[in-house]
């Protein structure tokens, strides 16, 4: 498997599928801890993307993922879509001109992404934020890349370590983002970014995958 | 769930239509992207004001477009920020040239889409200040916090922002006019009842029969504790008495005073608190010199009320005062 | 019940202290017997307006006292007329020598307190009138009911007399422009929840959660037909249907458009169906050239909502126009 | 037994406690086919009565019927209010001097409640209201009258078909007040103010009685 746009675009239908396919679950988790939207936003977004897409794909992975950065940020609002949509926009930085992507480059998007996050949301780990799920996925991705794997291994390492990051936050007392309004009554809740940024790893470590 | 809508999709969109049918002599409303300008914007020469946040709060903030007070509102879905195109667009609608402030309520997803318009603002060559209100007193502690959230004070900084900028004062005069009395207000709410988001369709929170949600906040997330009904006058001195201690309000302060219904409260019961309040302040030898009373900050139709307490100096009252001419604020026009 | 109150026993007296408090520069509130009054009544030589009915309708009547709109307005209990000696009262108090308007909405208990007031004060010399608002459509046969009830017409009656009153009419003039209000308006409301009077403790009746209640009062008694819940544009659709027909209003005609929360409806579904009447007026060629959008008449926390329909001629649009300065209503000053 | 000024009094007495013992009963009607304050109306009026009562009673039955009427008129409000303060203030005007009354001054009183109730409420008989309880109570009041009975005979004849009244309101289709907005939906209910005006006319009696 080569990673390039068709790839690329094809990972990002499977994020869109598996988003539809979790809305209501994140909007639920967002419910407990936050004003129940996370799910309808990503769903928003993620639908917008796929009518982009539908309009024309962009011919090289940088730009798919600034088309997904872009309308994330014009159509999600709320706190996730700025900060996905920065986590993209940094990602299509990262892989710069590059028409195809082996697995040091994907860890090197996803430690891209992880940073703009944290410099826009300021969140740190234990925060009980995305970057709860972000940041054992892009070490998990690092390692993996480091020993040599390919896309596939790197994500899938990725998504592993960010779905026991977003379980690891259900202890955790929030300190960013709405749920920390609620001090301790937040603890012992997963956190809806947390648990949506596992998903949409596991999605895009499938599609490498498949 | 029981609305009157057609579509919860389009909840939103329908409800804008209809301001901007009821209001045409006031406002215009645009779509793709979403928000309300005064009809007759830009004002050359005046600062203008934008703010925005999710809907369901309404009549914050597009019932507050008008002369005096706001230039442009951005509305975002239900309960959720507004993008920062919607935002910059409506910046570069309203700007007569003097500078946009934008008032923002302290939400991470405010904060962060109005800070990225404000970034391509700028690239556009557009003066933009922002000021970020923080008086809910509800939460405590704002170093394990996003920070304090922006509720009832909101209103008070538009409308005395608002006639600060129509009075002519520059950019910088009118952001510091809205950062003081974002410094001098303070709020706390309560709720009864919860609400629910249209898409969502499932009450955001439950309460027991016996039970009411204090320090709430106006997106229907759950508040600084759950705790028994109690008769009016206590709850009123719960809220008051974080408030009053907060800022803190001293005996000989002349104050306006602001009950504020979340959109499911009938107004009987808003002014029977309002009563309480009186009664609890001039306890405390702290003047009420100006009042507001009503639904202005909501949400949907959540049963519950907040109190925002600000403190007025001769120009802030000079500058309630001034003529207002908004859908939902009205007077000396 | 959930409720912020002290005493069910306590709700109005206290709503009343604070409505004092709150609009001090606009109005004056007497107890035993209870009526609120214009500040500066009696305006000597003018005709002097008086509604009242149960209280809980808030705004509604409390609210419309002041410069171009009610001289007082007399609370009864919780959806309970008023007495004959409240209504005397504030009848004598506001009085300028030219003679008082009652206004009353038509329900039993009030058209007989009422009329019980207006013989004691024509005793004591006091030229009074009277008009019954009847404009609610929901009450089919009024051979066999006590007749239409008095719904929103009855604040655009309020308006549009007070205007009348202030520019210098007689009574009879404007008792004459009351009637030709009431007889050129038509309403009709619904209901998604009950209300529960503080009293009572319980819901005045019970909905299912797929349920509507269509042609519904405004004290909680049931309307014409109990119905699946339907989309908004049904519900307008069937709401107007039975308006437009009734009067009738026909294509070019102007209007004044109402639409009315009925306490718990947040104000982004009023909008919503602001645009959805909008639209099927606009279908029948009908001309809606004056509106208003909001809680005006309601019926405690009840979600809900009525549209009232008016047939504008020129005068009634500039007697619409003129200034009115009081809590719920305020334009030109 | 005379029924004088005391005894009236006492009577008067006896209906405020029934009206207390049954104002959530009555209420719980209203709500069935009106607004759900007929118990709350009339305890409001009757507690006033009892107030009024203490500060000092009248010396004769027809100053006692006027108090009642006058309390009654300035504190019940409602539809109820008129007219329960009508059918007393008649009653009042009819027994007139009278230090003491008869059966037949008790029988006569009770017609000129009912005919001020019907003079201002205009409710004929099956219109479902308070009427269709005072009509047969008077009938059977001036038929105990007339057969000449006392004070007692002639308050439990009318308390039995004031009863039968308030029952026999339970099919028909209100006409009156605000029951008739339901138009069909009021059959199949007991009407608030016939059953009131029933428990009223059996704390008389009892009263009488006793
Ligand atoms: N400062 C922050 N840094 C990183 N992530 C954050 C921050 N604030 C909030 N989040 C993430 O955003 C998620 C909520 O997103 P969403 O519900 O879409 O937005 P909102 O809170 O505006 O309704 C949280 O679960 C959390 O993971
Ligand atoms: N026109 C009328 N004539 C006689 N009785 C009436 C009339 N209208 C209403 N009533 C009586 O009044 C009762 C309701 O009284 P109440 O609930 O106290 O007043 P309201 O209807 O104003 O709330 C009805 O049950 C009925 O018996
Ligand atoms: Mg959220
Ligand atoms: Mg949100
Ligand atoms: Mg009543
Ligand atoms: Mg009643």
């Amino acid at each position: 498997m080569v990673c390039d746009a068709a790839t690329t675009v094809a990972a990002i239908r499977a994020v869109a599928a598996t988003v539809a396919e979790h809305r209501v679950e994140l909007t639920h988790l967002d419910r407990d801890i936050g004003d129940g939207d996370h799910g309808e936003n990503l769903s928003r977004g993620f639908t917008a993307v796929i009518t982009k897409l539908a309009a024309g794909s962009p011919e090289t992975p940088t730009a798919v993922l600034k088309l997904v950065a872009t309308t994330l940020i014009s159509t999600v609002g709320g706190a996730s879509g700025p900060l996905f949509g920065t986590a993209f926009l940094r990602a299509s930085t990262s892989v710069g001109a590059a028409e195809t992507l082996d697995g040091t480059a994907v860890a090197a998007a996803l430690t891209a992404a992880r940073d703009g996050v944290v410099a826009r949301g300021k969140a740190e780990s234990g925060d009980k934020t995305m970057v709860d799920a972000l940041t054992p996925a892009v070490n998990a991705a690092n390692a993996a890349a480091d020993g040599g794997r390919g896309v596939p291994e790197v994500l899938s390492a990725a998504a592993d370590a960010a779905a026991d990051g977003a379980v690891a936050t259900t202890p955790m007392q929030a300190r960013k983002g709405r749920a920390s309004y609620l001090g301790e009554r937040s603890i012992g809740h997963v956190d809806p970014g947390a648990q949506s940024t596992a998903y949409l790893l596991r999605a895009l470590a499938g599609a490498a995958a498949g | 769930m029981k609305k009157i809508i057609n579509d919860p999709t389009t909840v939103v969109e329908e409800a804008l239509h209809g301001m901007a049918e009821a209001h045409r002599d006031l406002i215009t409303v645009q779509f793709e992207p979403a928000f309300i300008a005064r009809a007759d914007a830009p004002v050359t020469g005046k600062v203008a004001l934008v703010s925005g946040g999710g809907s369901g709060h309404e009549p914050l903030h597009g019932g507050f477009v008008g002369a005096g007070m706001l230039d442009a509102a951005v509305p975002g879905a239900v309960f959720t920020s507004p993008t920062p195109d919607q935002i910059l667009d409506a910046t570069k609608a309203v700007d007569g040239g003097a500078g946009v402030l934008h008032i923002v309520k302290n939400y991470t997803g405010d904060v962060l889409n109005f800070e990225t318009a404000a970034e391509l603002a700028a690239a556009e060559d557009i003066e933009v200040s922002a000021v970020v209100i923080d008086d809910d007193v509800a939460v405590k502690d704002s170093t394990w916090t996003a920070g304090r959230r922006g509720v009832g004070g909101t209103v008070l900084v538009e409308k005395i922002a608002g006639a600060a900028a129509a009075r002519g004062d520059d950019l910088a005069a009118v952001t510091a006019i809205a950062q003081r009395v974002n410094a001098q207000v303070r709020s706390m709410g309560m709720a009864l009842t919860p609400c629910t988001v249209p898409h969502s369709g499932e009450p955001s929170f439950t309460l027991a029969e016996d039970e009411m949600e204090i320090g709430i906040g106006i997106h229907g997330e759950p508040g600084r504790e759950r705790v028994k009904l109690a008769p009016a006058d206590e709850i009123v001195a719960t809220l008051l008495g974080s408030i009053v201690e907060d800022l803190p309000f001293e005996a000989g302060d002349n104050t306006l005073l602001f009950v504020n219904g979340m959109g499911g409260t009938p107004q009987i019961e808003l002014y029977l608190a309002y009563h309480s309040a009186s009664k609890y302040l001039k306890d405390k030898g702290i003047e009420v010199t100006r009042s507001l009373v009503g639904n202005y900050i909501t949400s949907l139709e959540m049963q519950g009320m907040s109190i925002t307490l600000l403190k007025l100096d001769d120009e802030f009252t000079q500058l309630w005062d001034a003529p207002v001419h908004t859908a939902a604020l009205r007077w000396g026009v």
